[in-house]
């Protein structure tokens, strides 16, 4: 399944003057697939950091950036630009390589994760029968990356807080997974298209709103797991400036620097993506078929995600930060249960 | 179903190679005069003083160790759960044996007080702090520093 | 009936067994225990007895009865009382005398130190020769033929501490052993050919002609040897003149009436198995026996042993009457003689309690002192010479009435009744010449005679019993037919060929009318000469005595039997075992030794070795495990890793191994 | 190059287990030797999965590779506990000082 | 897809696993070696990819990248006093032990080669999540139930083993 926009460059490649050997045009599909997703990503990830900023300061009542675009609109680009300019300090006797793989590797998984979203009945660039599964797989990546970041830039501070963050997202992982499972049972299938598909029919067939009270505690569940995941809101306690001044990215600067924090929101735009797909229908319209077909499908999913978003930014703007062993509480003592009372309530419901 | 992981294994390939890109552009576009204060580990602007040894406490590993476990119960609880419409009671009541197991093994790691963090130190309570007279300020000071 | 039988068995058992262990604690020492057991026996024996009376043919059974005593695999040996006619009146006889002799030592033991245990030996002594008479088998005769030989072996040795009591118990015990030998063989052979023990049993066995021939002469003889041992026969009389040892009311009872007369009783009893030859060996035994004590009693200074010998030669009058064939007159004579004997016995009890001396030389004139002994004992003198109204007469004429049928019908045997005739004599003059010596006559030792007085009450009362007893015509009558002749053919359930000896029958009414008036005037003489030769003193008894020197100093040694067994057997059995000693010494310990000596050089030897060779060896091995080891320690560094490359060594080697 | 075949994986298994198997008998520090185990057990997985395809032809192959990789996980886990005990008591987890067993 | 793709695809994966390998062996530093195991596993994963093994290759990525290496790292982290980045790990007889692997490595490459496994050799790739599921609900089923037992185990007994006191 390729993407459908490719097809159409199909033509395009038509005159080529020489034959291209098989194998090498669809590298070149993937090529042109994979930088459109990549712009898209960092271009959402940049759009984010701007929403982040604007909301935040609306919020306290105060404009946020105003000069650089009309209302700050080019504020993250302006960003952007200056990060590739500022200089990239790496502290003496740290692990250069580690230093630089970090990064990478943070970035490429999410990016890898955008893969296998689907922003509409084709648009998705693979459509793996097993996406959910390999979506909570890669994130397993960005721990690593979490952890090779603390420690590669040779202050124990930054490691305290990669250790940290690590041993967070990687608690709130099993919450999410939990809950991702109950919706699984009720479609039969990890295919993200499938799962979709089978919330087509309008709002009400959405799964929030199936087996009633289990799947939209499993959707609260998937949410704050989320958020924990991506070390946003009331768990960005790595981050915290207060305790571990920036966590595992402190002796970062510049673009590398740059990556993380793109990661970050490339992150919380993937979690908004899958929170709705699995749990709001997905790029299926709320009103059944009726504005359903064409661009609408893109349009609803972003629609659905940027509003998981403002959630997300909302509730980082109000909330006070959490002690981390009321996070280890929150993750263990109070999630996992309700996941695991989730699955029971939807599988009894089901068996019955 | 190949070409879709060939296609992921692209991404990720493409993901580094877009990442390295940038930071090498940046590397080409910064200004770099590296001196020692500069390079020296952040210390909040403090001197950083002795070496990044620390001990952590074991707190971490029984984390990871119980996330481990979980993670492999889930990767069992995924193949039913795609196969779980078709299968009905049965197979519902092997997993409840299966998750009851492993919830046994929660409870005795939550009995046990594994999944505590350590909590900070307990502060005075909050009306200790009412300074409304001398004396209470030095109460205390005195009790803080017992 | 029966049960009168087993109480009369068992009383004295119960009285003795009570006796032996709390004797010393009852009242008057317990010895009213003992006397009363035996009389109420005596008591239970009359019924037993006038039922026999009362329906006397031959063969009459009073009681049989007979229980299972042991169980080897299938032999089965029963124990039964048999009552019949014989048995009745030995239980009368031994009770009787039995309960006058209790009654007698009752006053005759008076404050011996030992009082208790006297009267438990005389129970076990009863209750032994009552089991003997009542029991009817031959293992059950012979167990209660041991029981007796040990009553008297203790009863004789009662006075242990006289050394000559205890040597005289041991000869007796010993002499009655080597009888008894004979006696065993006996059964045994029977017992292996005919396989029971029963009499009724072996009876009909033999005369179905299991047992015959020279065979069965030899079991009698065999058997008979064991009442030669027991009733004092010829070879082995010696142990009853030193039997006179014991206290006097126990020689009245065991060598006067009951233990002596066992042996006639167990002839009497088994009379059928024994062959002509067999009988013929009895008698001669029984003649020679008579004449030789007869004789020897003449020159006795003792006064028990005069009785002693007299009561040997008696018995051989009674063997002699059994083996000529006057079965009925040997055993009138063995009841006869049991209370004169008795009587005598206990009236030299009763004197010498009163002299404290056993020697005539000692006494003399007590006529005057014990009226009531010398009355008594008067009678029993006549009684056993053979004078006419008195018992002694009817039965020992009897007996010289069959000696002398016998001889008729065997004129070879003739010298029997000649034999027998002269002890009779013989006998009398022995008897008066006591009477002279110690009662009539002037008192030779004053001071002995002043203290002489009549014996008490318990003990001159038997003696009154006794004599009345002893008179001859309170057993006419009905004594013959309860002595009838047993035959074997009425044993035999096959006939067997007409018994021959029916053809004598003719001159034994001849013979009898002999006997009678040759016995009287026998008699007479005796009596004459011995009144001439002691109470006339007419002719001096030393002189005679020193003219027949050799012939006196043969009788009063005994005819050195004494000596003749001390050199023969003694002698030879001490010389056998100072050889024996000897070869012990020298050969078995020289050979003991001699091994010891080798070993102990062995063993240094072996040592030597062990400590060079073995220990060598074994020390070696160590030391060279010990190098090893400490190389192979070397391999074992604590380290894991090590290890495990050892283990992959060895799997690529198995590998290679594998592939090739 | 010939068209990958069954051979291929196996011998990339067997370069994969002999390297894991090198780490495990040289490495010093426990956690590489730790590595050096789950290193092996891929190895074990490759072929297991390697045959289902080729050979079987169906799934149980990669039934037992899963069931491997839990009992790996176990494995590891417990194995780490005993490290870091190992740590806390002699302060080092190099395995040459680890000898006390020594003969 | 070609299968000229496939193969280059292979060797690609092949020489990222290798490669990631050596590093973890031959590295002298304990983090060196971390992420070359971490690159083996993900170079695994792919090969069980190409093995048609998608559930699986997914599985070890999620268990082994995201559990037992991330276990490994909190290992080292918390068992070296990083008194220094560098952690030398020195090597103990390495003569002998390379001679044995390669030694063994030989072997096992002549039973590889030698023995004829008749490989049915088919390439069809479709999904295996639905039958794994099935399967291990019917046939494997005392295997899971003990695989819970195993884990329960190995959960307590750790935490017992980890736990500070």
């Amino acid at each position: 399944m390729i993407l459908p926009i490719l097809n159409s460059e199909i033509t395009f490649l038509q005159f080529l003057p020489f034959d291209l050997p098989e194998p090498l045009i669809s590298i070149i599909f993937l090529l042109i697939g994979a930088s459109i997703i990549a712009v898209v990503a960092s271009v959402l990830a940049l759009v984010g950091v701007y929403l982040e900023r604007k909301i935040s300061a609306h919020m306290q009542d105060r404009l946020g950036p105003m000069e650089v675009g009309p209302h700050g609109i080019a504020q993250t680009f302006a960003d952007a630009i200056k990060l590739l300019i500022k200089e990239d300090i790496v502290p003496q006797d740290a692990d250069k390589l580690l230093h630089f793989i970090a990064p990478v590797m943070v970035f490429a998984a999410t990016l890898a994760a955008f893969a296998v979203l689907p922003f509409s009945k084709t648009l998705v660039v693979s459509d793996l029968n097993i996406g959910l599964l390999y979506i909570i797989a890669i994130s397993s990546f960005v721990v690593i990356g979490a952890i090779l970041a603390g420690w590669a830039s040779n202050n124990k501070w930054s490691l305290l807080g990669g250790m940290r963050s690590a041993a967070q997202i990687v608690s709130f992982e099993i919450p999410a997974s939990l809950a991702v499972l109950s919706v699984i049972m009720i479609v039969g299938s990890m295919n993200l298209g499938d799962i979709v598909e089978y919330q087509k029919g309008g709002f009400f067939n959405w799964i929030i709103f199936k087996y009633f009270p289990f799947n939209f505690i499993a959707f609260i569940i998937y949410f704050i797991a989320s958020l924990a995941e991506v070390n946003r809101a009331p768990f960005d306690l790595p981050e915290a400036e207060s305790e571990l001044i920036a966590g595992f990215h402190t002796e970062y600067s510049g673009m590398k620097w740059a990556m993380f924090f793109l990661a970050e929101y490339a992150n919380m735009f993937l979690v908004g993506v899958v929170a709705s797909t699995l749990f709001l229908g997905g790029w299926s319209s709320p009103f059944g078929d009726f504005l359903n077909s064409g661009p609408f499908p893109v349009f609803w999913i972003f629609i659905k995600s940027f509003s998981l978003i403002f959630v997300q930014i909302w509730i980082r703007w109000t909330l006070p930060r959490v002690r981390v062993d009321q996070l280890m509480y929150v993750s263990w003592k109070v999630l996992t249960p309700f996941a695991f009372v989730a699955i029971l309530g939807v599988g009894i419901w089901m068996v019955l | 179903m190949l070409s879709n992981f060939g296609s992921i294994l692209f991404f990720l390939i493409f993901g580094a190679v877009f990442v390295c890109v940038n930071i090498l552009l940046s590397r080409l576009l910064q200004t770099r005069n590296p001196y020692p204060v500069k390079l020296s580990v952040y210390e909040c602007g403090e001197l950083p003083e002795g070496n990044s040894w620390i001990q952590f406490n074991i707190r971490f590993y029984v984390i990871a160790l119980i996330f481990l476990i979980f993670e492999v119960e889930i990767v069992f609880l995924f193949p039913w759960a795609v196969v779980f419409k078709d299968l009905g009671m049965f197979a519902f009541v092997e997993m409840l044996i299966f998750v009851g197991i492993l919830l046994v093994g929660l409870a005795y790691v939550w009995a046990k007080g594994d999944l505590e963090w350590d909590k900070p130190e307990q502060v005075p309570s909050p009306e200790l702090y009412r300074t409304d007279n001398v004396n209470s300020a030095v109460k205390i000071t005195e009790s803080v520093a017992s | 009936m029966i049960t009168n039988a087993i109480l009369i068995l068992l009383l004295p058992l119960f009285a003795f067994v009570v006796q032996i262990f709390i004797g010393k604690r009852l009242p008057r020492q317990g010895d009213w225990l003992p006397t009363g057991a035996i009389i109420c026996s005596f008591l239970l024996a009359l019924p037993i007895f006038f039922d026999a009376l009362s329906n006397y043919e031959a063969g009459h059974v009073v009681v049989q009865q007979s229980w299972e005593w042991l169980r080897f695999g299938n032999l089965e040996i029963t124990f039964g009382i048999y009552v019949d006619n014989l048995t009745s009146i030995m239980l009368i006889v031994v009770t009787l005398i039995s309960s006058l002799v209790h009654i007698y030592s009752i006053g005759y033991m008076q404050g011996d130190e030992r009082y208790s245990r006297y009267f438990a030996y005389l129970c076990l002594f009863s209750f032994a020769m009552l089991g003997l008479v009542l029991v009817d088998n031959f293992f059950g005769i012979y167990c209660f033929w041991e029981l007796v030989g040990l009553g008297s072996y203790l009863l004789i040795g009662f006075w242990f501490e006289k050394k000559s009591a205890s040597d005289a118990s041991k000869k007796a015990f010993i002499t009655n052993r080597v009888g008894d030998v004979g006696m065993f063989a006996g059964i045994m052979i029977i017992f292996s050919t005919l396989g029971v023990f029963g009499f009724t049993d072996v009876f009909t066995k033999i005369a179905d002609g299991g047992l015959s021939g020279t065979m069965l002469t030899v079991t009698g003889i065999l058997i008979f040897f064991g009442a030669i041992g027991k009733s004092a026969q010829f070879p082995l009389h010696v142990w009853l003149p030193d039997a006179m040892e014991g206290p006097t009311p126990v020689s009245a009872l065991i060598h006067a009436a009951t233990m002596v007369a066992a042996g006639v009783y167990m002839v009497g009893r088994t009379f059928v198995i024994y062959t002509e030859d067999a009988l013929l060996f009895i008698a001669i035994i029984g003649t020679i026996t008579a004449f030789m004590a007869a004789t020897i009693a003449i020159v006795q200074k003792d006064i028990k042993r005069v009785l002693a010998y007299s009561t040997i030669s008696q018995l051989g009058y009674m063997m002699v009457g059994l083996g000529t064939g006057g079965y009925t007159a040997g055993l009138f004579h063995l009841t006869t003689h049991a209370f004169f004997k008795a009587l005598l016995f206990l009236g030299s009890g009763s004197v010498i309690h009163a002299v404290h001396s056993q020697d005539m030389d000692d006494m003399g004139g007590l006529r005057k002192k014990m009226p009531i002994t010398f009355w008594t004992f008067l009678i029993g003198t006549l009684a056993l010479s053979g004078v006419p109204p008195f018992s002694g007469f009817w039965s020992k004429d009897a007996i010289l009435a069959s000696a002398l049928e016998f001889g008729m019908n065997h004129s070879a045997y003739m010298w029997i009744f000649v034999a027998m005739l002269l002890s009779a004599g013989i006998t009398a003059f022995y008897m008066f010449r006591l009477i002279f010596m110690t009662f009539t006559g002037q008192a030779k030792d004053q001071k002995k005679f002043d203290h002489a007085h009549e014996s008490p009450f318990t003990m001159t009362l038997p003696l009154v019993v006794l004599a009345v007893l002893s008179v001859g015509t309170i057993w006419w009558g009905w004594i013959e037919h309860l002595l009838a002749k047993p035959e074997l053919a009425t044993y035999a359930t096959v006939a067997v060929g007409a018994v021959e000896h029916s053809a004598e029958h003719g001159n034994a009414h001849l013979a009898h009318t002999i006997a009678l008036f040759s016995s009287i005037a026998v008699a007479g003489s005796g009596i004459l000469l011995a009144a001439v030769v002691y109470h006339w003193k007419k002719i001096s008894a030393e002189a005679w005595g020193s003219k027949l020197k050799p012939v006196y100093n043969l009788l009063w040694n005994k005819y050195y039997f004494d000596e003749m067994y001390e050199a023969t057997v003694i002698r030879a059995t001490l010389w056998k075992s100072r050889i024996f000693a000897a070869f012990d010494v020298k050969i078995i310990d020289g050979f003991v030794n001699g091994i010891a000596t080798v070993t102990s050089k062995f063993a240094s030897l072996q040592g030597a070795i062990d400590r060079v060779g073995v220990d060598g060896m074994v020390n070696g091995v160590a030391r060279v495990v010990g190098v090893f080891s400490n190389r192979l320690r070397t391999i074992q560094t604590g380290k894991i890793q090590t290890y495990i490359l050892m283990a992959l060594f060895a799997v690529l080697i198995l590998f290679v191994l594998q592939q090739f | 190059m010939l068209a990958v075949g069954l051979n291929h994986y196996l011998i990339l298994s067997a370069i994969l287990f002999c390297l894991g198997l090198f780490s495990v008998v040289t490495k010093k520090n426990a956690v590489t030797v730790l590595m050096g185990v789950e290193l092996i057990l891929n190895a074990a997985n490759i072929n297991f999965i390697a045959f289902a395809k080729y050979v079987d032809n169906d799934l149980d192959g990669q039934m037992i590779a899963l069931f491997v990789i839990v009992t790996a996980a176990a494995a590891a886990a417990v194995a780490l506990a005993i490290v870091l005990n190992i740590y806390q008591r002699l302060k080092s987890i190099n395995l040459d000082e680890a000898d006390s067993l020594a003969g | 897809m070609n299968i000229t793709l496939f193969d280059t695809i292979f060797y690609l994966l092949a020489f990222l696993t290798l490669g990631s390998a050596a590093i973890m062996v031959f590295s002298k530093n304990v983090i060196y070696s971390a992420v070359g195991l971490l690159f083996t596993f993900f170079g695994v994963a792919g090969i069980y990819v190409l093995l048609a093994a998608d559930f699986v290759a997914v599985v070890q990525v999620l268990v082994y990248v995201g559990g037992i290496l991330i276990l490994l790292l909190f290992g080292v982290m918390l068992s070296n006093k990083i008194t220094n980045i560098e952690i030398t790990t020195e090597t103990l007889h390495f003569l002998p032990a390379s001679l044995v692997v390669i030694g063994i490595f030989v072997v096992l490459y002549r039973v590889f080669i030698t023995t004829d496994w008749n490989p049915v050799g088919s390439y069809n790739f479709d999904p295996t999540t639905h039958e794994i599921g099935t399967l291990l609900m019917t046939d494997y089923l005392i295997p899971f139930e003990i695989a819970s037992i195993l884990l329960l185990g190995a959960l307590i007994g750790a935490a017992y083993i980890a736990r500070k006191d």
